[in-house]
């Protein structure tokens, strides 16, 4: 017989191999942050009339809130379709542990969505005129703060996903929560700035995402577990 | 003692068991919310510092307290409620959500109201403040989703999940603010040193504290029997009691 | 197998049945009757483990499910209203995902489950493009690569053509014959040699009234 | 017969009253918004270390770059469950002239979601330090803009409505076209505040609501045509 | 009253149909058949006027549906897969939205119509409360308010239980009698008393090859 064994690894690994393929049969899943990203940054300037040196002043605030914005916007469709089609109830009635596929599947929106945007952070800090010593924290702070952020808003979209109306009440829900990670990520630009130590806010971000990479997949599966009554 | 909380978590019990309760607890928490705002408006002296605007303080500091210890409240029941699935639980969240909320925004506007004498503006980004506006925030996000639902049921697990998500949050969200806080530079700190007031300042504030705590259980108590009414109309005592009701109309 | 005691369930304070006690073992196959709206969509849930506002008790080889929920799972199959198939992903990347999260992979039972579903050309194109019929059948080529004892399926035979409809009732025939247990509702008139048993909720709540 | 005639008046008060009843028997679509925009604006003071003097500074731009996404998260949902549900065809098969009611269908929902940000805008004002001189133009320029981001929104959503994951999808379309209302709508603001007459810059903010709500029912109803194909 | 001359409709490079001509006069009602994936449901979407990717003509009463549009939006109805049935809404807020669509209000007939269909107690109870075929129902309780001839439905059995068959069966050939047409999908072999033409797109495709 041509069946094979698979065992944990295996299966974990076919769901991180069916996340990637989804994003990438439809590109936009991969474009559409980013471009978001872009074009909310940029709409700032558009709004106020700012000095060069203003714009140095908000622009970790405004690169990170926007950041969170497409993070959280971005994992809206996390469990959409799967809950719309079915393929959530399989994943709840499958006898290998959710725990772990919640924790790859976030993992995988991660790499799509969350990694694109700290890689193109440095442009936007550039639009906004970011002082030099500013870049390195942020893409330090964006690489470890944007995976807690999804693992954060996927609590939210677990939470939402039987609702029809979904994308401001997520909002609504997630926002809050993510607040210390935008905190510690923007201040790790301002202490950079200040010419201030970071290895105790770099430590502090790691924490965080220690600690939602392993509590929020418990929230995330008690969620869906409502979410498909 | 078991007993005794084991039968506070029958809707039933809890309603028959509050119905006596609920006078008293009106009767006292108004004596004391009378003579504290009497005392405190009419008779305490004016602060050297602050003049009359600190009087605000009476009703400022309990509500604020209110707020806070109301979300804790809300995530144990809410814990309850999805351990061991205890319909009274929930109750008690359900109804403490909107008084709790409505705490935290009382404190939210005493606040700024006496921050305008006092910093000269009604919102200052303090650590305090801030955490305590995202608390308000929390509060908010838990009654949006369970009235999201259309299923109680699955509307009322859901806000649980919220609610013991964000209590986990809230020393983090602290800390990060008032973290975030140390590099600001503010117009000033709230002072917390209670000891320097004179008693006839402080004795009302007690007055008026314990009053406001008081209405905090009052209001949660009578939602929550409005709740257990509701949830429980069918039920054959609540039809009973509404034959009792209506043949004493 | 999986036996069911006095199962209740109310729905916005109407009772949609009460004492519902029934056992499925080896070989059987159950069809839950009932009009529009009579709770066999709930039923099935429940015993799927995907509904817990029951009072009652479902219990898998003796043991209630909820206590030995994996191995449960491990024994179920279970269809839903939904296809559970991805729109944007192909039939062949939709089984083998279905395959992975029980624990085995096998692309050539899954191409010999398409083509006998008559979806031999269909492999690796994305399901958005099929009809609702085409999509319903890929969801029924998991019958093929399952090999859980258990199967509950919730109105297995929509969107099918007359043709889909008779095959299915085949496998679902030779699954009782090796020793399966089939639960499904249908509002359709099942044409099976094996032995069929049929609860009627209606008549239940006709009983109970 | 019970059968009586209502003419065009009283279809589109029927389409009013239908997004009405929508709109309350889920109150979350009413509340959201306004709890985002909340939300969202008391992000950016915790994103950056600012003065009060700066946070003013920047006030008009944070408050109307907010209120745009507010509005345009909100409007997500706008054809979402006609689309899903088969309405929408419904109405693009009825004999009824299409134009009016998408007019109509635009204006309940502002009336429900954008309304209420304009009505509570003040307040974050306050909470950013806007000088009291920003209120009435803050204000104003709202009254006029949001309905046309509604409009111009609105065009983004039926083009997006047939596709799963619309949310990025939509800013990324609908942000770019709101520029222009943004513009002059954190201008009248800046203008006022500079002690500029705000006549011209009020007229350009008519004028573009005005276009907006005229020409954008056409383009929403060739985009609903290609959604529903 | 509808006549359809060389229709031709390709998706994704694969003839679905070609030369497809017929005429559906008054009293008529029409079937048309096809396996899975046939092309049934995109005949009915072009001819309803919602798909507009095709060759051939679509006149209604002689002239092209696309030059009389409005007249012939007036004289359709049209039941699609979905049920065109707000969750949030109530049966009767649903239906009287669309009779105004249609230019009339009239809640009597609605009620008469619910209560036709088994969903007397359920006018005000929001439609998401209710079971698939409930809904279903509801959807179809338009076919009593609407004054359409011609009458467009891809699988309107859907989801009914038996006696929701039986009903529906009774009223579409009412409609065909009364000098109304039906054109209509469905996987069921139909019951009816009236005239029934099939066009078998499976056939048609036979004989093109
Ligand atoms: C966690 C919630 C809060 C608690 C427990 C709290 C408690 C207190 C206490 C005990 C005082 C008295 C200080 C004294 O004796 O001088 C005080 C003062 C004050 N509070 Fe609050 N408060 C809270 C939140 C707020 C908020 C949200 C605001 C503003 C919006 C606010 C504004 C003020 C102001 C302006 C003073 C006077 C400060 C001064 O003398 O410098 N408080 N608060
Ligand atoms: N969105 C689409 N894009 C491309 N091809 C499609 C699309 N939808 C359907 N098709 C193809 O068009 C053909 C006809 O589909 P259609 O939905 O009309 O079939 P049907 O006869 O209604 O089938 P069923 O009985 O399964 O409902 C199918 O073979 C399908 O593969
Ligand atoms: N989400 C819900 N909330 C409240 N009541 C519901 C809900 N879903 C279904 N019901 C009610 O529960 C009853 C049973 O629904 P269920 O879906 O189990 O019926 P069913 O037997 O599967 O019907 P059908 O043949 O129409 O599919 C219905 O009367 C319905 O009104
Ligand atoms: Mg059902
Ligand atoms: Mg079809």
């Amino acid at each position: 017989m041509s069946r094979s064994a698979i065992g944990l690894g295996g299966s974990l690994g076919a769901t991180l191999q069916r996340e990637l393929q989804l994003a990438f049969s439809s590109p936009g899943r991969i474009v559409n942050p980013l471009m978001f990203f872009v074009i909310a940054v940029s709409l700032f300037p558009l709004g106020g009339r700012m000095s060069p040196d203003q714009l140095g002043t908000i622009a970790p605030g405004v690169i990170w809130v926007t950041a969170l914005l497409a993070v959280m916007l971005s994992m809206e469709s996390l469990f959409r379709s799967d809950f719309d089609d079915g393929s959530l109830e399989q994943l709840l009635l499958s006898p290998q542990p959710l725990y772990f596929h919640l924790q790859v599947k976030v993992l995988a929106h991660w790499l799509v969505t969350g990694l694109p945007l700290v890689v193109i952070s440095p442009l936007l800090g550039l639009l906004l005129q970011l002082p030099a010593a500013g870049y390195a924290p942020l893409l330090l702070g964006l690489l470890l703060g944007t995976p807690a952020l999804s693992m954060i808003a996927a609590i939210g979209t677990a939470l939402t996903v039987g609702l029809a109306r979904s994308g401001l009440l997520l909002a609504v829900l997630v926002l809050p929560l993510s607040i210390p990670v935008l905190v510690f990520g923007a201040g790790l630009v301002d202490t950079a700035l200040n010419g201030l130590p970071l290895s105790g806010v770099v430590a502090v971000l790691g924490a965080l995402l220690v600690l939602a990479g392993t509590l929020a997949p418990l929230a995330i599966g008690a969620a869906l577990r409502i979410s498909v009554h | 003692m078991w007993q005794w909380l084991y039968k506070l978590g029958s809707p039933r019990h809890f309603y028959e068991m509050t119905t006596g309760f609920v006078p008293w607890l009106t009767g006292v928490s108004l004596f004391l919310l009378i003579v504290g705002v009497v005392w405190g408006l009419g008779f305490a002296p004016p602060d050297y510092q602050m003049g009359d605007s600190y009087r605000i303080l009476y009703i400022h500091v309990p509500t604020s307290m209110g707020g806070m210890g109301a979300f804790v409240l809300l995530a144990m029941m809410a814990a309850m409620h999805m351990i061991w699935n205890i319909k009274m639980a929930d109750i008690v969240a359900k109804v403490c959500a909107p008084v709790g909320a409505g705490y935290t925004a009382l404190g939210l506007i005493t606040g700024s109201l006496w921050g305008k004498p006092t910093w000269g503006t009604y919102w200052i980004w303090e650590a305090r403040l801030t955490s305590y506006l995202i608390l308000l925030f929390l509060f908010l996000g838990v009654m949006a989703l369970r009235a999201a639902y259309d299923s109680e049921r699955s509307g009322s697990k859901a806000a649980s999940v919220l609610a013991i998500v964000g209590v986990v949050n809230v020393p983090i969200i602290y800390y990060s603010v008032y973290w975030w806080n140390t590099l600001h530079q503010v117009p000033s700190e709230l002072g917390r040193d209670g000891s320097a007031n004179p008693p006839e300042i402080f004795i009302p504030a007690l007055f008026t504290g314990f009053a406001v705590i008081g209405l905090f259980f009052l209001a949660v108590i009578l939602r929550s029997r409005n709740e257990i009414l509701y949830r429980e109309r069918r039920a054959q005592w609540v039809q009973d009691l509404l034959e009792k009701e209506l043949a004493d109309v | 197998m999986l036996t069911v005691a006095n199962l209740g369930c109310e729905r916005d304070e109407r009772v949609l049945f009460d004492q519902l006690s029934l056992t499925v073992g080896s070989g059987m196959l159950m069809q839950i009757q009932g009009a529009n709206g009579s709770g066999k969509t709930t039923v099935l849930r429940i015993l799927a483990g995907l509904n817990s506002e029951y009072t009652g008790t479902v219990s898998w080889q003796g043991k209630p499910c909820r206590q030995v929920q994996q191995e449960f799972q491990q024994a179920l199959f279970y269809l839903g209203h939904a296809p559970a198939i991805n729109r944007t992903l192909t039939p062949l990347q939709n089984l083998r995902w279905f395959c992975a999260l029980h624990g085995f992979s096998d692309d050539v039972a899954i191409h010999t489950a398409l083509q006998e579903l008559g979806l031999a050309g269909y492999a690796d194109i994305p399901c958005h493009q099929m009809s609702a019929g085409q999509q319903r059948r890929v969801s029924l080529a998991r019958l093929s690569l399952t090999t859980a004892p258990l199967w509950i399926m919730d109105e297995p035979f929509t969107a099918l053509d007359r043709q889909g409809v008779s095959e299915l009732e085949a496998r679902i025939d030779r699954h009782a014959k090796n020793g399966g247990a089939v639960i499904l509702t249908t509002h359709h008139s099942l044409q099976t040699t094996h032995l069929l048993t049929v609860v009627n909720l209606d008549a239940l709540r006709m009983e109970v009234a």
